[in-house]
């Protein structure tokens, strides 16, 4: 066992950062009152696609793990990119590139909400019983206005799958599982950054002539949350690498379980200024509540995972 | 012990219902945009003399226990129409308790008849849950208080009349002891009010003060006495701060809408509804111990501090828990479920930050000082 | 402004207060102050005959006005001295038509009540009260059973049918429940609490940590809520509301999680003392789990308790006074 | 990055695994190990047991060749572990010789200390206990009252100690007593049998266990010079460096983890298994023990790099007790009854070493001002 990056993916690793770290500027709403509901990374998504970051999971001598990589730095921006279905999802299960973005939905949501779906040029769907591949061309989508800090859309009527690439039943426990992990690293990232967001910031804010962070009641929600997000992390981490059911639904269930406590303390210890839409804070917020309901919610993930564990005997 | 009600309160009650049934709604979660509605409303209040049910008949009032005041706000809160306004809440009941006649003469009548809105002015950007560390200055010179610096998270400024502004008149250092309360025409020259967007949907307002000259004789009560005032009037107002049907109008909702998607017939989703509706019941009884503590201080603010405990960490419950039933549909604009989550992120900072409820029960209920 | 509510007034009557003084009183005069002498207090009859001379299960049995507000006060005293054997399962059997019910009364003989096929205080009762689906029945004890919980706990079967009401009888059950456990849960927290005061760590007097603190507030809380809520419960049932079994159930539930976070913070006060079998908190947080356990369960109640919430302040659910 | 396990850590893991299946008897959990490590029987089994263990050279393995150890990583070390956890560690306080006292001599003893003392713990000859925490001083060591006065030919120690696990039944004790000085500064530590003369050893049954906790008495117990390990005054340094490895020494989430297979098997011979409410409840315990182990592994793998000890073995300690509160929450929800003396052995081992769980080898309230203060460099309250 080694659970340090190699010196070829702490390189990858990186430069993924580095880009990252050249796009976290967040255009403000200023006092228009209107909310911004998310910030596209146009400028990154072009960036990494020069690098080929994006087929990483499909590169000689990379595979799951750097593309999990990618999903998790991106994932830690306020701004928002689509790599899991991409980088992740998308090569894992077909064996090729996508074109991006790509939105993945079960076939139950598609007319409800799907996440990229308003954005995405290929359409993976869980039929239940096969999983097609479609691309968005000619499909009747319609954008939902939402504060969840994603771009989402609904199909208006639904596509015909007969024609649709189809992948087979087999496909179907080997997308679910790509997704969990996919899910799992997007939720680690946001929950990583509302965290580090709320931490620097109780330890500047005074009350009662204190830092917010030098109170007990708050230290030790935030160490309890720090320890959620770790699981998370390497849960996630640990998924990519095994490819298992096990591993994917515990990750999934591990980190849709976390977002609700960290939602809360970190708004709770940021304090009014963590409601305003002129905080960075409500990004992650709304985009973990939205990433908490995909698949089903943790309650699908627990039934995967006991499944997984207990079935049989 | 005795769990009942009088027949003047049940006619009292079955009056408001009626009243209040063609506004449901109006405020939506209790802090929507209709600020003319909202207006016409208190208005309305003010010619069936309900603004003033609990003041006493020599000032205009109907002079009547708090449990009358409690129907009226806690069915308003059922019907999601709004909230108590502070001016006839805790701006009139401190001029009552503490203003000159001149000012009894001048500010009640209007505030009775719904005419006045007032926003709060307490909390600046460095001083939240910490009231004492306040900064905006009013400087008393010839023209009357001269007022710089800056309020913050003012729910409603720039749809109201006044600010009911706490201002430091002392030393920095005298903490409590130097704050004075003033009326604040919110159209002063030098006052600058700046809207912003909350997740919540709602906005509040920053409030600039540059030089904005306030006469003598719109403070209330004595220069640098304020803490004391603050602290009656607030007592006044426990009973009507955190309406337990807040709490229910909030569950049923869930619920219906649990039930309207059949996700009741799934046992995990059954329990943790059967869950709420015990914290809901248990929210009534902090609400009834609230109402019936009046006049005992301590025993009063533990209830008051437990109340608004429970009714914030029950109605952020609720939320998450239609948020967990986790179907895309919850995730809509257009549900209602969505927007109850959105509302009560916020719910355990306003009115007394959850940790400062939850010191208040350790150090007067238990006698430990955290 | 103005005084209190006069029609809603959760001050006790005084032959409330008064009856609950005299179990205070009995219990530490009987079970002694200190914690530690309550806590290898066995079932004993001779202590049982004492409890019941003081009129507590009687009143139970009587349609005296607020029969059951007396009942409900005197559970919340039992529970607090953690007052061995089967407080609220005897006034939940007051309402079972049980043939020797004066001398259960009287303490002469033992009675509990329970559900399903393991039974609290079975192993000693003379007269167990099951409530079935089909009605009430009388349970034959079978083997004991060791819990941790030690109350006696024994596999019961069913026997002949019994005349009283079984919706009556769950209702107080719950009821009573309710507010054993919540005495017992308060009584968790001001051990704790006064535990917090005293002891020192890293210079500061542990209360002054708010990990400890807060815990402690939360739970007390809860309890306030859960005590209002178990005596709401008794003068809906003595007022025959229809739907007191859902609020005495709902009671039972909230004390049931009440006094669950109460034992879970007075442990983590105590750090290890609190996991002594001597310790002040096992002995009693252990009879709260398993009284939530056995049937009837708290599970049960979530998962049957209608959804309704508004059961305590609704007027229209309670009775017209005229004001005075 | 790499989660696998390289062929001789299996094969490692295998011979442990078979040793087991020969050495314990096959009532051993309700027979041995149902009260937990410090039980009297297990204690007995131990010496039979460790004697077995030593012979196959496994009791040290992870220790430099010089002291009988095999040079073998910090992963071999966590294998044995979690075999010896979840099944009732069946070595008892043996573990702390190995884990940490062992290493503590190798580096601050003398050489005569480590001559006396290194050998037997490989042999598996020396069941210890640990004389840290006393009435006064629970998590908060620097509080510590025992005094060792040093006199002419060592030193005499008074004092009280609380809560020693394993001491009516163990050779000899790391104790801490204070030189001189208050607060962290006078802390020493000092090795001692058991059996010295003045000492006296008082269980205290726990409703956990009748066994698991003991009060040590110490009056004028006299010492030689040589029972001091380090310094005087230096014991902090030694304290904590120890505690760091203690922390996380026992692999308790993979006891968790056996456990719940073991509930499992219990919820679905009582047709609980296919409740929602119980499944849910039971991937999410899953899901805990999996994070603390994890969680485990990379304070293991800083440790395999020699990497100093850091913040991330709080974080880890706090999940592991999430993860034993998860699965005992289920245990005594569904099969309460299988945690009494009649029930089942390993439920009811389980169960009771997870209620004291959130307070061995420091509170979790400790781990989380450890988690605020090194990991999140949060400001000390005042």
């Amino acid at each position: 066992m080694d659970l340090e990056l190699t010196s070829d993916q702490r390189a990858i690793h990186d430069a993924i950062v580095q880009m990252v770290s050249n796009h976290m500027d967040v255009p403000r709403s200023g006092a228009t009152l209107k909310p911004v509901e998310y910030c596209y990374a146009d400028q990154l998504d072009r960036d990494l696609a020069e690098g080929e970051f994006f087929s990483l999971a499909l590169t000689e001598g990379c595979g799951a793990l750097e593309a999990a990589l990618l999903v998790y730095e991106t994932g830690r921006s306020p701004l928002v990119l689509e790599t899991a279905g991409a980088a992740f999802i998308g090569p894992l299960l077909t064996g090729r590139d996508l074109p991006r973005p790509v939105a993945v939905a079960r076939l139950e949501d598609l007319t409800r909400a799907v996440r990229f779906l308003d954005r995405a040029r290929t359409l993976i769907v869980d039929l239940g019983d096969d999983v097609a591949v479609l691309s968005t061309d000619g499909l009747a989508v319609e954008p939902i206005h939402s504060m969840f800090a994603y771009p989402l859309g609904r199909l208006m009527t639904l596509p015909d799958f007969t024609a649709a690439e189809r992948l087979g039943a087999a496909a179907v426990p080997r997308l679910r599982r790509l997704w969990r992990v996919g899910l799992a690293l997007e939720t680690a990232a946001a929950l990583q950054a509302a965290v580090d967001f709320t931490t620097a910031y109780v330890k500047d804010r005074l009350v009662f002539g204190r830092p917010v962070g030098s109170y007990q009641a708050v230290q030790h929600r935030l160490s309890a949350d720090i320890q959620r997000v770790r699981a998370v992390y390497w849960l996630a981490l640990k998924a990519a690498w095994s490819g298992g059911d096990q591993d994917a639904a515990l990750a999934a269930l591990y980190a849709q379980q976390a977002i609700t406590p960290i939602n809360y303390d970190t708004h709770q210890f940021n304090g009014a200024l963590g409601m305003t839409l002129e905080h960075t804070l409500h990004f992650w917020t709304f985009r973990l509540r939205l990433l908490q309901g995909e698949m089903g919610g943790a309650r699908t993930q627990a039934a995967a995972t006991v499944a997984a564990t207990w079935a049989g005997a | 012990m005795q769990l009942a009600y009088s027949s003047a309160e049940r006619a009292f009650l079955a009056e408001v219902r009626a009243f209040l049934a063609p506004w449901r709604g109006l405020g939506q979660y209790l802090q929507g945009r209709d600020h003319a509605g909202l207006r016409a409303f208190y208005k309305a209040l003010g010619v069936k003399n309900w603004l003033s049910l609990g003041w006493p008949v020599d000032h205009g009032g109907r002079g009547l226990p708090p449990i009358y005041e409690f129907l009226l706000w806690d069915e308003m809160a059922h019907a999601r129409i709004a909230r108590p306004p502070l001016s006839a809440g805790i701006v009139a009941k401190t001029i009552i308790r503490y203003g000159t006649d001149a000012q009894k003469a001048r500010w009640l009548e209007p505030i009775r008849t719904g005419e006045l809105m007032f926003s709060l002015g307490y909390s600046e950007p460095e001083a939240g849950s910490d009231l004492a560390s306040l900064r905006t200055r009013a400087e008393l010179g010839p023209e009357g208080y001269r007022i710089n610096g800056t309020k913050i998270w003012s729910s409603s400024a720039q749809d109201s009349d006044y600010l009911w502004l706490l201002c430091r008149t002392g030393e920095v250092a005298s903490r409590a002891a130097g704050l004075s309360l003033l009326i604040v025409d919110l159209r002063a020259p030098g006052l600058r009010i700046r809207p912003m967007a909350k997740m919540s949907g709602n906005v509040f307002c920053e409030l600039f003060f540059d030089d904005v000259i306030v006469p003598v004789d719109q403070r209330i009560g004595p220069q640098d006495g304020a803490w004391k005032m603050m602290n009656a009037s607030l007592a006044d107002e426990r009973h009507v701060q955190f309406p337990p049907k807040r709490v229910l109008a909030d569950y049923e909702t869930v619920r219906d809408w649990a039930m309207a998607h059949g996700l009741d017939r799934d046992p995990v989703v059954r329990e943790r509804l059967a869950e709420l509706a015990v914290d809901v019941l248990e929210c009534q009884a902090h609400a009834l111990r609230v109402l019936t503590a009046q006049g005992d201080d301590v025993r009063a603010s533990i209830a008051a501090a437990a109340n608004k405990r429970a009714s914030t960490d029950t109605i952020q419950a609720i939320a998450r828990a239609a948020m967990d039933f986790g179907i895309p549909a919850a995730l809509t604009t257009a549900a209602p479920i969505e927007q109850l989550w959105r509302q009560t992120l916020e719910e355990s900072l306003g009115g007394g930050t959850t940790e400062i409820m939850t010191s208040i029960i350790a150090r007067q209920g238990l006698g430990l000082k955290a | 402004m103005g005084g209190g509510a006069r029609s809603l007034d959760l001050a006790l009557p005084p032959e409330a207060v008064e009856l609950e003084e005299s179990v205070r009183r009995f219990c530490e005069r009987r079970l002694g102050k200190d914690v530690n002498a309550r806590r290898d207090m066995p079932f004993s009859w001779e202590l049982w005959a004492e409890m019941a001379a003081l009129g507590l299960l009687e009143m139970a049995g009587t349609d005296m006005e607020q029969a059951q507000l007396f009942a409900c006060i005197g559970a919340e005293q039992l529970g607090y001295h953690g007052f061995p054997g089967p407080v609220a399962q005897s006034i939940a059997a007051a309402a079972a038509g049980l043939a020797d019910w004066d001398a259960v009364a009287a303490g002469e003989r033992l009675a509990t009540v329970g559900a399903g096929t393991t039974v609290a205080w079975a192993a000693l009762a003379d007269d167990i009260v099951l409530i079935t689906p089909a009605g009430l029945c009388s349970g034959i004890a079978g083997a004991a059973i060791d819990t941790l919980g030690r109350s006696a706990v024994a596999e019961v079967g069913a026997g002949a049918a019994l005349p009283g009401d079984a919706h009556t009888v769950r209702a107080r059950f719950d009821m009573a429940l309710a507010a054993y456990t919540g005495g017992a849960g308060r009584f968790l927290v001001d051990i704790a609490a006064d535990h917090a005061r005293t002891r020192r760590q890293f210079g500061k007097a542990l209360g002054e940590f708010q990990a400890v603190a807060f815990p402690l507030a939360e739970a007390l809380m809860r309890l306030d809520g859960a005590q209002q809520l178990a005596r709401a419960a008794a003068l809906a049932i003595d007022a025959a509301r229809a739907d007191a079994a859902d609020l005495a159930a709902a009671a039972r539930l909230s004390a049931s999680r009440a006094a669950l976070r109460a034992a879970f913070a007075a442990h983590q006060t105590f750090g290890a003392y609190g996991v002594m079998e001597e310790g002040p908190v096992g002995w009693l947080s252990r009879r709260i789990q398993e009284y939530a356990v056995l049937e009837p369960s708290v599970r049960g109640i979530r998962q049957t308790l209608p959804l309704q919430g508004a059961a305590v302040l609704d007027p229209e659910l309670w009775p017209v006074v005229e004001e005075t | 990055m790499d989660f696998a396990w390289t062929e001789s850590e299996q094969a490692y893991r295998a011979e442990l695994v078979s040793l087991l299946e020969q050495q314990l008897p096959p009532d051993w959990w309700d027979a041995y190990a149902y009260d937990g490590p410090a039980g009297p029987e297990l204690m007995v089994h131990a010496r039979r047991f460790n004697a077995e263990l030593a012979q196959r050279n496994l009791v040290v393995r992870h220790w430099p060749r010089a002291y009988g150890g095999q040079e073998a990583s910090a992963w071999s070390q966590i294998i044995l572990s979690e075999e010896m956890w979840s099944n009732g560690e069946p070595r008892s306080s043996l573990y702390l010789g190995a884990n940490w006292a062992g290493p503590a001599i190798m580096k601050f003893g003398t050489e005569a200390q480590k001559q006396r003392y290194l050998r037997p713990i490989a042999d598996g000859k020396l069941l210890w206990c640990q004389g840290f925490s006393e009435p006064e001083a629970g998590t908060d060591l620097a509080n510590m009252k025992t005094r060792a006065e040093p006199d002419a030919d060592g030193y005499v120690i008074n004092g009280s100690k609380v809560w020693t696990s394993y001491a009516s039944r163990a050779d000899i004790m790391f104790l801490l007593a204070r030189v001189g000085g208050s607060g962290k500064g006078g802390v020493s530590c000092f090795i001692l049998p058991v059996n010295s003369p003045g000492m006296e050893v008082r269980p205290i049954p726990a409703i956990h266990s009748p066994h698991d906790f003991n009060e040590v008495f110490f009056t004028d117990v006299r010492v030689p010079a040589d029972a001091l390990l380090g310094e005087p005054g230096k014991g902090w340094d030694i304290v904590t460096t120890i505690l760091h490895y203690e922390r996380i020494g026992a692999a308790r989430y993979e006891f968790s983890r056996r456990t719940l297979d073991r509930v499992v098997a219990h919820l679905k011979q009582r047709g609980l298994f296919d409740d929602p409410t119980v499944q849910a409840e039971l991937a999410t315990a899953l899901a805990a023990t999996e994070a603390a182990r994890l969680l485990t592994y990379v304070v293991i793998d800083g440790r395999a790099k020699e990497r100093p000890p850091g913040p991330d073995t709080y974080v880890a300690r706090y999940a592991m007790v999430q993860a034993d509160h998860a699965v005992a929450n289920i245990a005594s929800t569904y099969l309460s009854d299988l945690l009494t003396e009649q029930g089942d052995g390993m439920l009811r081992s389980h169960f009771t070493s997870a209620i004291t769980a959130g307070i061995a080898a420091g509170a979790a309230e400790v781990q989380l001002n450890m988690i605020s203060g090194r990991y999140l460099g949060l400001p000390r309250g005042a």
